[in-house]
């Protein structure tokens, strides 16, 4: 399936991009990261430490673990700072 | 409800007045501002980031949570994103209730969830260096003295 | 620390913008605002009565407590007195801090000493009908959360 | 000793006047009002229920029983209802 996967913060400044499109058959926010790990040097920089991540299916924020389902939109960035 | 996701600055007296007037039966109005902080006076400026449709939802869900839990009669959250300069607000909370306690509590609520549950990345640039600005365990740690799921939300 | 103790109305929006202009490394704002409330839409008006000279003098002393016990940058307390409508603002604390869990506790802590320890009694004129506000068992209650002498001040 | 006794809320209405002067040889608040007690039955009406009274000395809360010592004024009201 194809998912518009999402980088914000450093997530995104390693990775070079804000957003692309990615064909995949992941069942997990934790597998499509092992499957972009495997891409390029960059992909790797930025989710060598899977634990300082936090990832959003379709805009509501979810386990690594939780089923990937028919998401259309993926987020990938660092703990909030927000307040 | 009233949410605010805005790049544009906003004076926290002129939301307060607006948020006030539109109330019916309110005894406590509690505010919260968040200033950019410039302890050291080395501040160049901040610049947040966030997630736009993302965020305007995480808001709304954590303000329509603070209506759950007390007799709240109105909430409202404004946060900023883009670059701000040292003392300018960055956010603001404000609840209305007929009740002191509820006001209070659920205004701590907000601040502790909007730290850790809404979409927003702060970025500093001190002389000259740009950082992001780090998630505290205890912001994180925060969230439990609410005691339900919503602390659980995300990995 | 700004203390104030008058007849006239105020708009609170005036009164914090005012009070966070005068800031210098806040990163937490927290105001309080009371509201005159009118829950069976019954209430002619309220008259607060104080005692001037001691009024001044508690709030004074109710702030510098509040300063010594959190790190405050400042703490303003403005209550009125006189004839107020309905909704009209009776009073409003702020208080700023480089964290916000000071900000919050000490303008938490002021509420709580303002209602039991200052000078000032409310009479509601209710359908032609004065009555004086009876004090709640849970006022004076709240103090104990302070733990300390303070609480035990009066009889 | 002379001492000026003032008088809030309903204290101050049902003894009809704000403020008084008043020549006593009390030790304490408490003893001020048995004293003040016996003269009129407007007295006797706001005095009746002392556990329902609070007292400042020279503008600071005290304990009833407290020394008067060398105050100047003395205040009686019901418990504050401010904020």
């Amino acid at each position: 399936m194809k998912i518009d996967v999402r980088y914000f913060a450093w997530v995104r400044e390693r990775i070079g991009v804000g957003h692309e499109s990615v064909e995949t058959d992941a069942a997990t926010p934790r597998a499509l990261i092992e499957e972009l790990r495997t891409r390029e040097a960059r992909y790797e920089a930025a989710f060598q430490d899977i634990t300082a991540l936090r990832v959003a299916v379709d805009q509501e924020l979810v386990d690594m673990d939780d089923a990937l389902g028919t998401a259309r939109e993926v987020a990938f960035f660092p703990p909030m700072t927000g307040g | 409800m009233d949410i605010r996701v805005q790049a544009d600055p906003f004076a926290p007296g002129a939301v307060l007045d607006g948020f006030t007037a539109a109330l019916s039966g309110a005894g406590a109005v509690v505010s919260f501002t968040g200033l950019v902080r410039d302890i050291d006076g080395a501040l160049d400026h901040m610049e947040i980031e966030h997630y736009p449709g993302m965020t305007e939802a995480a808001l709304r869900k954590i303000a329509s949570d603070a209506m759950e839990r007390w007799p709240l009669i109105d909430v409202l959250i404004l946060h900023r994103h883009g670059k701000l300069a040292p003392q300018d607000p960055i956010m603001m909370v404000a609840t209305a209730s007929p009740h002191r306690n509820a006001a209070f509590e659920a205004a701590d609520f907000l601040m502790d969830y909007l730290k850790s549950r809404a979409p927003f990345w702060k970025n500093e640039r001190v002389g000259g260096v740009d950082r992001w600005v780090d998630a505290t365990a205890e912001d994180e740690a925060a969230l439990s003295r609410w005691g339900d799921d919503a602390a659980n939300g995300g990995d």
